[in-house]
């Protein structure tokens, strides 16, 4: 093949990757973008195999079949409410791979490609970046898990802790990149790089992993485009930066839905996950239901609107609502489900978990379109979620003050389902629950679905 | 004109180009969005493979060897959880 | 990488920018906006300086100096003209 | 200045360049963004002084000042309705420039910078698009401004002169690609080229030039592209790309915006506007009118619509529809504009006309906000308009089916100033001025606008 050929198909890779990326963000042609997106990454990488003078074959097949394998396993047999914890590990891998590319040429030809200072610097950047890409995103990995605490870890003298690395890490970098690249010095910049990594995400609160996945999405993008400096592969650089803005944007996009800003989220706000403050019931009272009472309830309405939240994933409880929405829908009742920007743990969370479960995307409503269905609605079953059904959150100086939710209290009855009165994420208490037109059948999120499911049938 | 500054010239277009082509995305395809994002950031196996493949020594092999492994797993990974989530958003 | 086909990449994403950027401009800004892009390109202003100052020749320094009116006339009178038309859009 | 803060600042004026265009796009921004560009070009002048190595300063200096001279003179003393000529001329001359600088430097070196072919190459494409946006430019220049015939030209053999014509610039182009630039092939190139772009031209109507105009400044930037690609400058690829890609966007939305497609107006649908169609007035009987009676009309109305069209523009008559309006303003009347998209010769004419007179801007309504109000109106004015107001466009098989109208015909009474019954634009004849509730006033739009207004005065 005639070199220019090479570098036509390399310039096709970068438009389509710009393609696929467009297209990714829209709901009918997202699908497609990811096809665009897969096709440019074959296309880069047959080119680059066809074209350079490879000479380790070996090596490099065995690699690749390993890696494709293990993605593959991964990818097919990952569960529908792991996936932020996937995306994490597979981001990790992305910015560990760029860290060990920029490492790797300094190694081996000293100052790479182009002029001193900037191959230099670009470098030791990939390094850098890339490293901490890797660490944070296994510290993710590891709060969404569970095998890390959820809450933020604080500890004596963090500030000055924090600096002390912040300048260590500097000098060290704009010493590598001077041109000392003796492999003490990268070890060095590398083991601080990935001490980084942890100490950045070990403070933020488990449930606001997916964000800090997104923004090491960012970062590992900003890695892969210093990789391509050091190597001098436009291809690199061009698809690293697109995914470094895009990734940027996208964090600022999940903020918004959640009503906080990065800062909020990269210093905490209310704890994390693990924070469970006792419910304050005062002389407050619920009233309690059984699944009995509440399946002539939602058999006899004719409108039901469900809203499911993060205990319908904890519970795996998608193909049950399925089920009882079936049912309900033979018996005429109109059925629909109200999904909130941030119901769950991740954006799309809800999305994802009723897909699993075949529940047809129409009958998942937005919140904005749902809000002003309420007044008619029958019956609110409240599955799961807590936050986004507080009513809190229209008082003023509540933890989750401004946070748009899903107005349930205005049905005609609400039925609550989840185990206890404990509060959910903001580790707030919620009124909804003590209100008149509200009941509570508490209840595992699964249990209770079947369950309610047996009676309606019964009926 | 360096190659290194004509480097500078399309990574700002890029940079710009990516501002650009992400605007509104609904809740839903955040995460889709972020995952794909995430496959294609596995470019750097672009950069794996030329560095294990071009001989540069034991280290550079070994290095490049397990960037080609990690790279690999991103994208390929990266692309098929992104389709697997996709597919489930199907309208009735 | 020849220094041509980095080139390249930056046309290519330059064009994507350009695509990008524009996208429902009401009516009433076609004209100007138009007159702007045209006083963008007048950049042919900068080669213009480049032929006619590095003293390449007679030839050179002719057409080089005409380019450079020519450009020179687009590039302040795009400018002025499309501001001139801005102005206009005032709002009581 | 070391080199690489000269680097920095061309890659900053790319940026600014971008924002600048962005910002253009929106009527809040439009100004400021009109000024980035305009920062960032200064910008990258300013760099080219004073980092090349600049030999003959007499001349270039000379020929800047010049330059800047009659730009500013033009750009301050023109007509705002002979924008679409000037913008035409500018034009031109951006694209003249893109070739002389190819030109000068395949003079200079015979094949500069880069490799072969492509350097070549992209030499030969510089000249050959800038010629065309250069002498095509001036033919549209010619029939805004009346010195060439607006409507189509068409010839004998047309057709087969034009495939020649192309078949043997293709080959000139190839020629010197290949690396022959000997004089003699330029010239030649140059020639055709010049040939050819006024023969794409010469067959457009008149009325189409804005959208030729707006093509050929997308070419322009492509033609600054392909010098930038011989002289090995980024910042004209750059630069000449985004006004390329913007240039073909806008061409798309000025032809959507009056329901036409690209290749319609390239080879002609209704003729030009020199086509004057006899008015078939059949049997059917106008009502005339007078100043005296419109002004009671109008005194008495609660609200009126002005239609302002192409006919104001020619009459120059804003000031007086300025005056008119305040006068009627003044007794109560409240009075608006209605703006068609299409109204006059080019894209947004009639609001940059009525800005000239200060008519306030909020006073100018879209259509689609105006439409809805027409019934609850009691005196439509159209002053010069006919196209826009042609109810003929909502039957099936007229020239102008399917373009959207004003739906003045549904006003309580409608007051058409004009100096006779003959056609517009599109030549075709206006049923609305036949109608029950319709009064002609035949008169220059500027006298019969003064005289209205003198007679309001005097009631
Ligand atoms: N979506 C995102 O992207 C995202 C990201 C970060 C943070 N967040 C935050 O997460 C929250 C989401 O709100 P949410 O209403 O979905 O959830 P939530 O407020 O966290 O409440 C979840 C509730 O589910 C109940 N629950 C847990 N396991 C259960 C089970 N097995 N069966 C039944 N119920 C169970 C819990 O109560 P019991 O213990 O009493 O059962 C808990 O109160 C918001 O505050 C949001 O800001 C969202
Ligand atoms: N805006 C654009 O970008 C653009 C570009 C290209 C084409 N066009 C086309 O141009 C047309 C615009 O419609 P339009 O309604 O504004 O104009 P029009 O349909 O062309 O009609 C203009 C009318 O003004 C009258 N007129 C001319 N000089 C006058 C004077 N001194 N005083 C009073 N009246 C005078 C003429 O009638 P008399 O001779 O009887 O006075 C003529 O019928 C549309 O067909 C549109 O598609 C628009």
């Amino acid at each position: 093949m005639p070199p220019y050929v090479m570098d036509l198909a390399y310039v096709l890779s970068a438009a389509l990757f710009v393609f696929g990326l467009k297209k990714l963000g829209s709901p009918a042609t997202a699908r497609f973008g990811n096809a665009l997106a897969a096709s440019a990454m074959l296309i880069a990488v047959a080119v680059t195999l066809l074209d350079r003078s490879i000479l380790t074959w070996g090596t490099l097949a065995g690699a690749m079949v390993l890696g494709a394998l293990i993605g593959t396993v991964l990818a097919r047999t990952v569960q529908m409410t792991s996936m932020p914890e996937l995306v994490g590990v597979f981001n990790g891998f992305g910015g560990g791979a760029s860290a060990l590319v920029a490492l790797a040429e300094l190694f081996r030809v000293g100052v790479p490609g182009a002029t001193g200072i900037a191959a230099g610097g670009s470098a030791s950047i990939g390094v850098l970046v890339g490293a901490v890409t890797f660490s944070g995103s296994f510290i993710a990995f590891g709060k969404l898990r569970g095998f890390i605490t959820g809450a933020p870890v604080v500890y004596p003298f963090q500030r000055t802790l924090n600096a002390l690395l912040f300048v260590s890490i500097l000098g060290a970098t704009v010493w590598v990149a001077l041109g000392n690249h003796d492999p003490t010095t990268l070890l060095i910049l590398c083991g601080l790089s990935l001490l980084l990594g942890v100490l950045l995400v070990l403070p933020i609160g488990g449930a606001d992993m997916p964000v800090v996945v997104s923004l090491l999405n960012s970062y590992s993008g900003l890695a892969a485009s210093a990789a391509g400096f050091v190597l001098g592969n436009p291809i690199l650089i061009i698809a690293g930066a697109l995914v470094g803005a895009a990734g940027l944007i996208l964090t600022n996009l999940m903020c918004r839905a959640m009503n906080r800003s990065l800062t909020n989220v990269a210093f905490g706000a209310f704890g994390g996950t693990g924070v469970a403050v006792a419910a304050d019931a005062g002389d407050r009272t619920v009233r309690r239901t059984n699944a009995e009472e509440g399946a002539m309830l939602l058999a006899y309405a004719s409108s039901v609107v469900i809203v499911p939240g993060y205990g319908l994933a904890v519970a795996q409880a998608q193909h049950e609502v399925k089920k009882l929405t079936d049912l309900l829908k033979a018996r005429g009742v109109k059925v629909t489900f109200a999904i909130h920007p941030v119901a769950g743990r991740m954006p799309g969370h809800m999305n994802v978990l009723l897909a699993e479960a075949d529940v047809p995307y129409d009958l998942l409503l937005d919140m904005d379109d749902v809000n002003p269905e309420f007044p008619r609605t029958d019956v609110a079953v409240v599955v799961g979620a807590n936050d986004v059904v507080n009513p809190l959150a229209r008082e003023e100086n509540s933890a989750i003050a401004g946070m748009p939710i899903l107005d349930v209290d205005r049905a005609r009855s609400v039925i609550v389902i989840k185990r206890s009165l404990s509060p959910g994420f903001a580790g707030i208490d919620n009124p909804l629950f003590y209100n008149e037109n509200s009941m509570m059948l508490f209840a595992d999120a699964k249990e209770a679905l079947s369950e309610l499911a047996k009676e309606v049938k019964e009926l | 004109m360096g190659e290194w500054i004509l480097g500078l010239y399309v990574f700002v277009l890029a940079m710009l180009v990516g501002f650009e082509v992400i605007t509104k995305v609904p809740p839903t395809l955040h995460t889709p969005l972020m995952s794909g994002a995430n496959a294609i950031s596995g470019i750097s196996l672009i950069g794996a493979i030329l560095v294990t493949g071009s001989d540069g020594g034991q280290w550079a092999t070994i290095l490049g060897g397990i960037a080609v492994v990690l790279a690999t797993v991103n994208v390929v990974g990266g692309f098929l959880v992104t389709d697997r989530m996709l597919r489930m958003f199907r309208r009735d």
